[in-house]
């Protein structure tokens, strides 16, 4: 019962970030391209580390998972804004 | 899992590094090349991984891919941009087409031929039947080495030897480093979303620091790795234009940037005055003596590779080192 | 004896770390430091020479499990020179670099330098090796930037990837027999290495790999820029020693581990590679104008002389014959060490009082330095090899192994090698007998003149009157 | 033999000429420094491959110890490496 529901979310989390990698690849401008990546990848990972915490069964682990968790979002998002930034201020040139 | 899982596992993991390490060299624009090498890097770490080597993966993502990448980044970012793409007077830049066709042939040529011996070479040595003794020597000897680690104990009591060479290796890079000139200039001040995020992601790396050091006994970690992760934090620092990175200055940078080399030698040389090999450990010092030069080690590495990250000497230190590089003549025939 | 294994690595590399914490008195404990390495080498000889080849186990574990160090007559002779020649250059740099920052940034590379030698003369292990090679080649690098001019910057890059090139290579050659033989003890792999695909493409990388760093012709492109804008110390080390290691560790590789594996053809490669070096060297050493770059060139075609014995020890069977041909290659190795450090170090007085080095320009140098004139005629005739150098020793050995072996060829370009040596020395002195009023004392400023003199008069006195001893040791060796 | 150790074995060889080519022909001396690093990848990749001793075994731990020696080797001569190409940058905008 727990490798499936552990399977389903793993599958879930791939499918993530199947749609963020094509998102990255297919979307027109660099600010979508980014809201596809860090939003669909964040989801993604999340997904990944429940199901793998699942399969741990081991509360250490699942801690160590959710703390990895939590540092990539953290990074993502504070890197996504970085280079957001970055972009806005080329465009408008100051 | 199964088999034929792993097999498409490794043939994707593998043909996607070959491909970035093929990406990242076809392209002419620098920064991309190393951004690309960095995810190959990444990469590396997930095949160490793979093939049971996780105290590699951790260096090679701390290290090899980290580190080594952000001082690469640097250098693409300090470098002096092009006129016109393609077409520089700089020496440093043979343009692309002096290189004839003829020697990109031979040059490519050589390489498939180097590449297709050295597969004949490593085919050949495969097929024999693997010699163990190494790691059997290794296994029955682990117990007196001090650590349980294996890769720990390899790299800090079998082959300290190594290592303490390895260590003179960094210390030397940085000394040329210093000799060619100041630290670049710092970064402006961060925004308050990264320094916010470097409030927080500093003390955990410090953190982690210490808990890769103490782990590396007994499991993946130790010295390397955990000196890689202290001198990220530095890096952190110093990207988020923070003016005081962690690194004393002066004398105590002097000795915190040779306390590796010291403490290993130190420890070598009392050994054998109370009549012991050279960094012969007696066993039931062996624990205790390896986690005070890996102490020692850490120290060391992660000042090094953040001096190396900076470009030289920080220029509070006062030594103007450029200054006065004409010598006099005394006199002339 | 063996504890002066130990300090040939340990002393240096402590000097390194203090010469770094007290910069104030760097130069007196790095001339302090010196000394004590030479009296270890010396003890390491005198050693080798009562007690036989030596080694030791690092850390007390066995060879293979941990590391070995190991010294026999070669390598006890090598370390010898390198502490000779490394010891006069620090003289030399004491009086050289003349500002307090130079100083400081000088002193701990360079005995982090004789650090990274010794430990590669002494290695018994071949990872451990291409950690010496590597820090010897970083050291080296940052050496030769020293100056920090543009040049020098722009050849020091070029060595260091050339270097980092060799060293990949070699460590290619190195996982190769590790899967093969599962060692990385030398001593082992001597008795396991077989002739087969794993040893040949093994013994290929390395050697290529060795022979970027030794700059045979035609991979030797890097050295004459890198040596010639290398501050003048730092040069005599270059051309005398460090290209000289990755030589020791190809003659080891050849003679000792792969010593079943290899083949007169590949022997003949390496003597045709050299007979390339003799005569392109000698050509360019003629044609320069710089007498930094001369003697750079000199060191291209000096090396190449030293893989013409590679054919005849193939050749020659093993007895007296091919003994005395491999010593006869020791002590040309050694000579060119001694009259090199001495010709890079004159060459240093030149520039530093004349202010250049040009050929052209050295009108009256015979007056102004008779020393340094002197130490450049004694390191020319260690280089063309008259009597009584020990290069007259090493080149007629070789003649009379060609002469056995019926290889005419390396006859002929020794010949040709020799004239063309005698060319461009008697070009500089040429020039610098040249006409110019008053004689000055024979020795002007002692401290600067008298490293270079007595190198050179090693190279062209003492070696070749010391040749029998030097044989016996030898015997130990190879 | 393992398929998995001689998969990856080849691989490294792979990337080691790749690395060698980009050092030989490279452009930008930048490249032909990350081309000097993918070589040396390619051969811990070779080590690392050696090492390997099948699912479930303990590898051998002494190629591990030489490719974090290595690693760290690497990075120190590319730090130099990229502090000459500073200071050459330097001086040519001196000029």
């Amino acid at each position: 019962m727990i490798n499936i529901l552990s399977s389903i979310l793993i599958l879930a989390g791939v499918f993530f970030y199947l749609a963020g990698s094509i998102g990255l690849l297919r979307l027109p401008d660099l600010y979508s391209r980014l809201h596809a990546l860090t939003k669909a990848d964040n989801l993604g990972l999340g997904l990944l580390m429940a199901g793998l915490a699942l399969h741990s069964q081991d509360l250490f682990t699942m801690l160590k998972l959710l703390l990895i968790w939590l540092a990539v979002l953290a990074a993502s998002a504070t890197s996504a804004h970085l280079i957001a930034r970055q972009a806005r201020r080329q465009e408008t040139g100051s | 899992m199964n088999t034929m899982g792993l097999l498409v596992f490794d043939g994707l993991l593998l043909f996607s590094i070959v491909g970035l390490a093929w990406a990242s060299l076809a392209t002419t624009d620098v920064r991309r090349g190393v951004i690309l090498f960095m995810a190959f890097g990444l990469l590396l770490a997930v095949a160490w991984g793979r093939l049971l080597a996780p105290d590699v993966a951790l260096a090679e993502a701390a290290i090899g891919a980290g580190l080594s990448g952000a001082l690469l980044l640097a250098a693409v970012h300090r470098q002096p941009r092009p006129l016109s793409p393609g077409a520089t007077h700089d020496s440093l830049y043979r343009s692309a087409a002096a290189v004839s066709m003829v020697v990109r042939w031979v040059v490519t040529l050589l390489s498939a031929a180097l590449a297709g011996t050295l597969a004949w070479g490593l085919l050949h040595a495969f097929s024999s039947t693997p010699q163990d003794m190494l790691p059997r020597a290794i296994a029955e000897n682990l117990a007196a080495s001090g650590v349980s680690n294996p890769v720990t104990a390899v790299l800090l009591n079998f082959r300290a030897y190594d290592t303490l060479l390895e260590l003179a290796v960094l210390l030397t890079s940085v000394l040329g480093i210093f000799s060619l000139g100041p630290a670049t200039p710092g970064y402006q001040p961060a925004g308050p979303i990264f320094d916010g995020l470097v409030r927080w992601l500093v003390p955990v790396l410090i953190l982690m620091a210490g808990y890769l050091l103490w782990v590396g006994a007994h499991a993946p970690g130790g010295a390397f790795q955990a000196g890689a992760t202290l001198a990220a934090a530095g890096v952190v620092l110093r990207l988020a234009g923070r003016a005081r990175i962690g690194l004393p200055e002066g004398f105590a940078l002097r000795i915190v940037m040779t306390a590796g080399v010291s403490v290993f030698l130190l420890v070598g040389l009392t050994l054998l005055l109370l009549g012991r090999p050279f960094l012969g450990y007696p066993p039931a010092w062996a624990g205790a003596l390896i986690l005070l030069i890996e102490t020692a080690a850490m120290l060391s590495i992660a000042a090094t590779l953040l001096l190396a990250f900076l470009g030289g000497q920080p220029e509070s230190t006062g030594v103007k080192a450029a200054a006065n590089r004409q010598r006099e003549e005394i006199s002339r025939c | 004896m063996t504890d002066a294994m130990i300090g040939l690595i340990a002393l240096p590399l402590a000097g390194a770390l203090a010469t770094l914490l007290l910069p104030r008195s760097a130069t007196a404990v790095a001339i302090g430091t010196g000394l004590a390495t030479t009296v270890a080498a010396g003890l390491l000889l005198s050693g080798v020479a009562t007690q036989g080849a030596l080694h030791y186990e690092i850390g007390g574990w066995s060879a293979g499990l941990g590391i070995a160090l190991r010294a026999d007559g070669l390598s006890a002779l090598l370390l010898m020179m390198t502490a000779l020649v490394a010891l006069a250059a620090s003289v030399y740099a004491s009086a050289y670099f003349n500002t307090a920052s130079e100083r400081a940034r000088f002193w701990p590379l360079w005995l982090l330098l004789w650090t990274a030698l010794n430990a590669l003369l002494l290695s018994g292990d071949l990872f451990n090796l291409y950690v010496t090679l590597e820090l010897l080649g970083l050291s080296a690098v940052a050496l030769a930037s020293l100056s920090g001019r543009r040049a020098a910057v722009a050849a020091a890059l070029r060595y260091l990837l050339v270097g980092l090139l060799g060293s990949m290579m070699f460590l290619a050659g190195v996982s190769l027999l590790y899967a093969g033989y599962g060692t990385l003890d030398l001593a082992a792999l001597s008795h396991m290495v077989a002739p087969g695909p794993s040893a040949w493409t093994a013994l290929a990388l390395m050697t290529t790999g060795l022979l970027l760093k030794t700059a045979l012709f035609p991979l030797h492109f890097w050295l004459p820029p890198a040596h010639a804008s290398a501050p003048a110390p730092v040069s005599a080390v270059l051309s005398a020693l460090v290209v000289k290691a990755a030589f020791y560790l190809v003659l080891r590789l050849w003679l000792d581990v792969f010593a079943t594996v290899v083949t007169p053809a590949a022997a003949n490669l390496l003597g045709l590679l050299g007979a390339g070096a003799v005569l392109w060297g000698s050509w360019h050493a003629l044609q320069a104008e710089r007498l930094k770059l001369l003697a750079a060139y000199s060191t291209v075609a000096q090396l190449g002389y030293l893989f013409l014995f590679f054919p005849l020890l193939l050749a020659l069977p093993s007895g007296p014959a091919r003994d005395l041909a491999a010593g006869g290659l020791v002590m040309l190795a050694l000579t060119h060490g001694f009259a090199k450090a001495g010709l890079f170090l004159a060459i240093g007085v030149i520039q530093q009082r004349c202010g250049h080095d040009t050929i052209r320009q050295l009108d009256g140098t015979a007056q102004r330095l008779p020393a340094t004139t002197f130490a450049i005629a004694l390191a020319g005739v260690a280089l063309i090899g008259l009597p009584p150098s020990g290069a007259f020793l090493g080149k007629w050995q070789l003649l009379a192994g060609a002469v056995e072996t019926g290889q005419w060829l390396w006859l002929v370009v020794t010949a040709v090698g020799s004239l063309l040596a005698a060319a461009y020395i008697f070009k500089v002195l040429g020039h610098a007998f040249g006409h110019r009023p008053y004689p000055n004392q024979p020795v002007t400023v002692a401290r600067e003149e008298w490293p270079a003199l007595l190198l050179a008069g090693m190279a062209a006195l003492v070696l070749g009157l010391s040749g029998a001893p030097m044989w016996k040791l030898l015997e130990l060796g190879i | 033999m393992l398929t998995t150790q001689i998969l990856y074995a080849l691989t490294g060889c792979m990337i080691v000429a790749l690395g060698l080519r980009g050092a030989l022909l490279h452009a930008s001396v930048l490249q032909r420094i990350v081309a000097i690093n993918v070589m040396g990848a390619g051969v811990f990749m070779l080590l690392i491959a050696v090492a390997y001793r099948g699912p479930g075994l303990p590898p051998d731990p002494v190629p591990h110890a030489l490719v974090l020696t290595g690693i760290v080797v690497a990075v120190s001569a590319t730090a130099l490496a990229l502090a000459l190409v500073r200071r050459l940058h330097a001086e040519q905008e001196d000029d």
